[in-house]
């Protein structure tokens, strides 16, 4: 199994969460994240004074995915995250040893 | 024009006073309480508390980092305590009391504890005690201004030892040199609502503590956008509208005079928000809203001494006035000085109520639409008189505060420890989290 | 019975206006300050400035997303400023001085600047300058009322050129025929606090505003529920305490006229409320609580044309059929139409203040606990005027409104860019954040 | 010394109703309309809203957790239109109507739907409506006191049959008994705004409410500190400043007894939280903001029945009782006997009110520096008719919400599903969530 | 060593927690998620128009611990996750290829 | 590639930030985490009551870097946010298998 993280555009979430389940993708969980990169922040004004401001409001999806759809997810996050602009994110695709449902104790594929 | 003069002049704190023990007609025909002037003045100091409790806290508490909302909060709430207390026991009575042979620099401590203050008597058309509230609230939102001065590294403790004292040290003889009879109001000052009384005091408190208490921690390099800008902005909504009470309620009757005030003191703040909006724009390439309302409560501040004397031309002018000039002062004590007075009290009151005050003697005159002079006075004797009373005040503020920073300083830390100020004062002083959502 | 329903009548501006300059008895009477008239006008305009700043901006800026909540509060701050400024250099005059050939339709420049009224002189048994500052605050919240329509994707400087513009052009007109001895008010057109002068031209002009600026990106697809409610509900409870000054004040006296519009102005709330809220539950299974103070707000739009004419049982009646009727028109308007009158503007304050007006007619009557009709008119030639100037307001607020729209389109764009859309017009079009947590 | 006493007196809402029924020259003299006295009502009338819209509704929300918060402001807003809408069809008519031969009891139903009250009827100097309203206020809060025993935990449609049947069979007997004429009136029993009518009931109610719902999930194990203090404080401030009207207004009169009236109130809302703050500071090591503020409500609540009776040294006391014994009690309450009265209603409100029923016999005595006592009464006799009054007040409220509730209990849970209480009331009674940031 | 992430009910996370902790594991760390999956999400409504909300609130728990104990612990998380109901969430096991205290600059057992 | 995952105190951003910048690491990602640990948490006071809170505020820094500068890095971080004070967080290493530039598609070294 793969576990893929995908650090997106906070825009770019309801596109990317179509594509999946078109894949067949039931499940996936999402947080808030901060990132530094190469699209630089912006600016705050405050009685006078500019503060650059670093880092940039981006979500982080994170799925586990049977091998062989590993691909098909990448490649499906890749094309719907995309607006060409810097900034737009990256995807890890990592090894997972374990997956189990918490529900009824199925393991991997099957908790998936 | 005598007549009417005296009327609007009455408006003022002071000399309705000095009419009440003049014993002459007009004080006569005036001690008989006037329910209508009693209805508004009792809503006048429920307006001028709501300044304070809300208004000022959650303006100050939405401008700092969110690990210390809640110790601003408390800053404000115990000063009004405390204050409301003093005041009580022995602050009223030292500020509008008789001082006998010493009136001219203090009152006596006739009226301790609202002594003699029956449920009957009167001050000018209104109860006495409806006076004393009325100006309680004064005596409340004035050391709680000092509080943006302060925050995110100071001890609590200090912040009470040093706004009692405060209180007693600074605000009572300044507030009866102007209002209570005292040398000031004898020679003539004007200050309707406190420019040099409230904001003129409080402002040059605050650069004197941030001298002595030193910068937050990472100031200015570390990035401190307010926390919570909506905060902010009801704060500031809260303050203009308690600030009807504040001028308008200085009037001490419900009248043309009041309706006066709160006419100009509403012009003022909207084009200095305005104004404020306008520099910031044209310098950052954005208008933003905690620009603006800065603006607004530094037209607020600046109109303040004036608004029972200027017009509303009077009005439209010292909100542009004090738009930019406080705007400059911001970046003048922060940026170039790099002065931590963190709230910017100095900038936006003690150059407001400055402003305010000097402009009075210009904007006082009916050629620019002012409601005119005492009698015997012009705008050059006026401008005297007006910039005595600064120099007075200010000199008597920054020594005495210093005095009493000192002593506090030797009684408590006036700082909490680096680490305590890095992790925030909610949950270092306080044992609370401001937001746990 | 003339009398006394003589003395009720006068409660609205209009009528005191006219009966100021008759030179008749009672007039004459009247030109006398009445403390506690006064006492009450200053403490309304102090209610009704607060249920702009902060109470409408709250109440508005909680329904939006997160990315937007500083826009929408700087829209509200922005116009009160703008229309406070304006207020005193023209548009007060052109709305309530004397258009002298012109005066059906306008008033002139006469008090432009508030030229002479001195702080003596009176309005009724009021100051002129607190009328002036009471019904300023009544063209402050008028136009911010609209900003509902737009927010989210509007840019900044079409509001205010098209705030500006809609105050001169469709407030000022429309205030003079009404309540400035226009042609309206000849008419004997009954709108005690504003049904048409306010309600019905901001929501109008919210439809106008829509249809020519488009709908928020992903409108109606996307999910956009309100960012915070607490928010809303802090706003709205706001808007009902100021309300009473709006409709209370109305009646320019401390009078019983003054007791009964706060009465009928308060049930009306409540039952509107409720009823949205039993609608609500039943359609849907859930009493929400934006749900239950949109009636609220529409159960006070809708009473306040008709505060000064109907009794108890009138603000019952009144208050249902706004709870419904407004929740109707929502559905009609955002889910059927399809139209993204974001905050509701037209469907609550529009729908409401005409549904007001025409209601008006109905119970005012005696039969219907009202108050009576003025000398010569019974329910049906009411009806008539109150249509004739329902039409005539929304006409002419269509036509102006388009113009102004058409106007500031060639000036400046409407919208923002979708990407600035999309990021929230809090960073890219005011530098800042609406919550740093 | 007779003469100035009965001024004093008539501030109470009861003896001014005896006095404006007795036909004696002091009424007739009233039986004018005072213009002053007229706003400054209004004026209270829409304090007292504001304390419950928004200032109660935010500061119990607040207490809450962050899925609960928008459950709290529904019960505040829905009870508030409730009793409303109740109050003008019969309610006001139960509580100071005329009950005829049952008056010792309870009102008729003459004044149902306001009956009989035009424009023109007056209640002592203002008119009737105004009375109407400032005490519909009173009906409002008291029941939306009672929610602090209740959330996070109650069933939606409980809390609205229950306290409209509440408002019905407990708040309308003990209203009329104390200021409607009834027999503890009769007896001569002080509460000038509310010790025992509002805080005992509330508290009381709270008691039993809590005893027969249960305490929430998980108490007392889990923690649950407050989600927003911010809130909170905010709310507390709102309280406080809409005390002013709560108290002050009681006097019924623009008057040297509301100045003293709000200067007691200030004073020992002022030095309750001092006192509170310095217990919990030597017990913890911490001043809490929240702690604080609950001082704060627990003098207002205190001083409530003594405010127009007691001097600025009974304000200070009551305020420093106040706070030590409502802390004590919150923790006896909570900590020792651990009933979940949730947010402490009967440890702060139930507490206060009766301490300060109990100490108005005290220190209404001159040489404490009260006003004095009615003819014929002393401290002893004072503090029997106090006693016989809590008493009375606090049996029938328990025995009478005993029946409510069990009444309640068979048409509707009184409490939602564990999973609902888990999962929040937002989400699962309101469908709503209360922030989306 | 293994690192296991787990999504868990938010009302779970005491229970949880008092179980690794009854197993001897000192750290751990949590933050605030928001899952897609079968459980589906809930309604909510506004001025008569209702939303459909996708996403549900979960906690994610991570927890690096020596691998001769993450049978254990895996176990620990299932039992007292565990609801029955749909939802409950996931356990995700990870080999983890060092670890390191920054205190103390102790790496891996001794680290976590 | 190494996939680096550091728990550490909220107000050593800024300094770790920097350092990394300083190895030419051109991109990282943010998180709020609540860390339960050695540490413990605070006492919270509550209307006479004193509750205590296990958790501390921590933030979680994940950046994806190519093999030859891991331990660099890791160095960066260990020597940036240490206090010398419990609570100063851990570091974990992961293998990553794979990364990916949403924008462009550039995998690997190239996207990171
Ligand atoms: N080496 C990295 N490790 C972890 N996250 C990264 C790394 N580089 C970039 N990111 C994340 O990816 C986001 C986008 O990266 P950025 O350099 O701004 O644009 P782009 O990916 O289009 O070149 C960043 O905001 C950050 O959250
Ligand atoms: N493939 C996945 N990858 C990552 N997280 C997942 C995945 N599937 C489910 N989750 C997470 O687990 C949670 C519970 O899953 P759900 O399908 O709702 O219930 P259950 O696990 O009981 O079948 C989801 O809310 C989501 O956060
Ligand atoms: N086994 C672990 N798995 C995941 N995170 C951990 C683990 N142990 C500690 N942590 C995280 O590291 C933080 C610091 O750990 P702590 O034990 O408090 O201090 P120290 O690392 O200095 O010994 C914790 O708050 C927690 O977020």
């Amino acid at each position: 199994m793969k576990f893929i993280v995908a650090i997106i555009k906070p825009s770019k979430l309801d596109d990317v969460r179509e594509a999946l389940t078109g894949l067949g993708i039931t499940g996936m969980t999402v947080s808030e994240v901060k990132g530094f990169g190469r699209q630089g922040g912006h600016t705050e004004i405050y009685r006078g004074a500019e503060y650059e401001i670093h880092f940039v409001p981006k979500l982080k999806l994170e799925v586990a995915v049977p091998d062989n759809v590993a691909e098909q997810v990448v490649g499906a996050i890749r094309d719907h995250a995309n607006t060409g602009k810097i900034g737009d994110g990256k995807i890890f695709v990592f090894d997972l040893a374990q997956a189990i449902r918490i529900r009824t104790g199925e393991t991997d594929a099957e908790a998936i | 024009m005598a007549l009417p003069m005296l009327r609007i002049v009455c408006g003022s704190a002071l000399l309705s006073f000095v009419l009440l023990f003049a014993g002459d007609a007009a004080a006569q025909d005036a001690a008989r309480l006037n329910s209508g002037d009693t209805a508004w003045i009792i809503t006048a100091t429920a307006l001028v508390l709501f300044m304070t409790l809300p208004g000022l806290a959650l303006f100050y508490a939405g401008l700092v980092r969110s690990r210390n909302v809640l110790s601003v909060l408390m800053h404000c709430v115990t000063i009004a305590c405390l204050s409301s207390v003093l005041w009580l026991v022995f602050v009223y009575s030292l500020a509008f009391g008789d001082g006998g042979a010493a009136n001219d620099w203090i009152g006596g401590f006739g009226k301790a504890f609202l002594a003699g203050a029956g449920t009957d008597a009167l001050s000018g058309t209104i109860p006495e005690n409806v006076f004393f509230m009325f100006q309680m609230t004064f005596a409340i939102i004035t050391p709680a201004l000092i509080v943006g001065a302060y925050p995110e590294r100071v001890n609590f403790v200090a912040v009470m030892l040093f706004s009692s004292l405060w209180l007693i040290l600074v605000y009572a003889p300044v507030a009866h040199w102007i209002w209570g009879g005292g040398w000031l109001a004898k020679m003539g000052v004007l200050d309707f609502a406190g420019g040099l009384v409230v904001h003129l005091t409080a402002g040059v408190s605050a650069l004197v503590m941030v001298v002595m208490l030193g910068a937050r921690k990472g100031f200015p390099r570390e990035i401190m956008p307010p926390h919570n800008p909506g905060m902010v902005v009801t704060g500031a909504c809260m303050l203009w509208v308690g600030w009807y009470g504040f001028n308008g309620g200085s009037a001490l009757a419900a009248s043309g005079a009041a309706g006066m005030a709160i006419t100009v003191t509403h012009i003022s703040a909207a084009t200095a928000s305005l104004t404020w909006m306008v520099i910031e724009w044209a310098k950052h390439g954005k208008p933003s809203l905690i620009g603006f309302v800065t603006g607004t409560i530094a037209g607020l501040a600046t109109i303040t001494p004036a608004s029972g004397f200027v017009g509303p031309v009077g009005g439209l002018a010292l909100g542009v006035a004090a738009g930019a000039l406080c705007y400059f002062c911001v970046w003048l004590i922060k940026q170039r000085l790099q002065i931590d007075d963190s709230l910017d009290v100095f900038a936006v009151h003690g150059v407001g109520g400055l402003l305010g005050t000097v402009l009075t003697a210009f904007f006082a005159s009916p050629r620019l639409g002012g409601l005119g002079f005492a009698d015997g006075m012009n705008t050059m004797k006026q401008l005297g008189a007006q910039l005595t009373g600064a120099v007075a005040v200010a000199v008597w503020t920054v020594v005495v505060c210093y005095i009493i920073i000192k002593i506090v300083s030797v009684m408590t830390p006036l700082r909490v420890t680096p680490d305590d100020e890095t992790e925030g004062l909610d949950i270092t002083t306080h044992g609370e989290r401001g937001y746990n959502l």
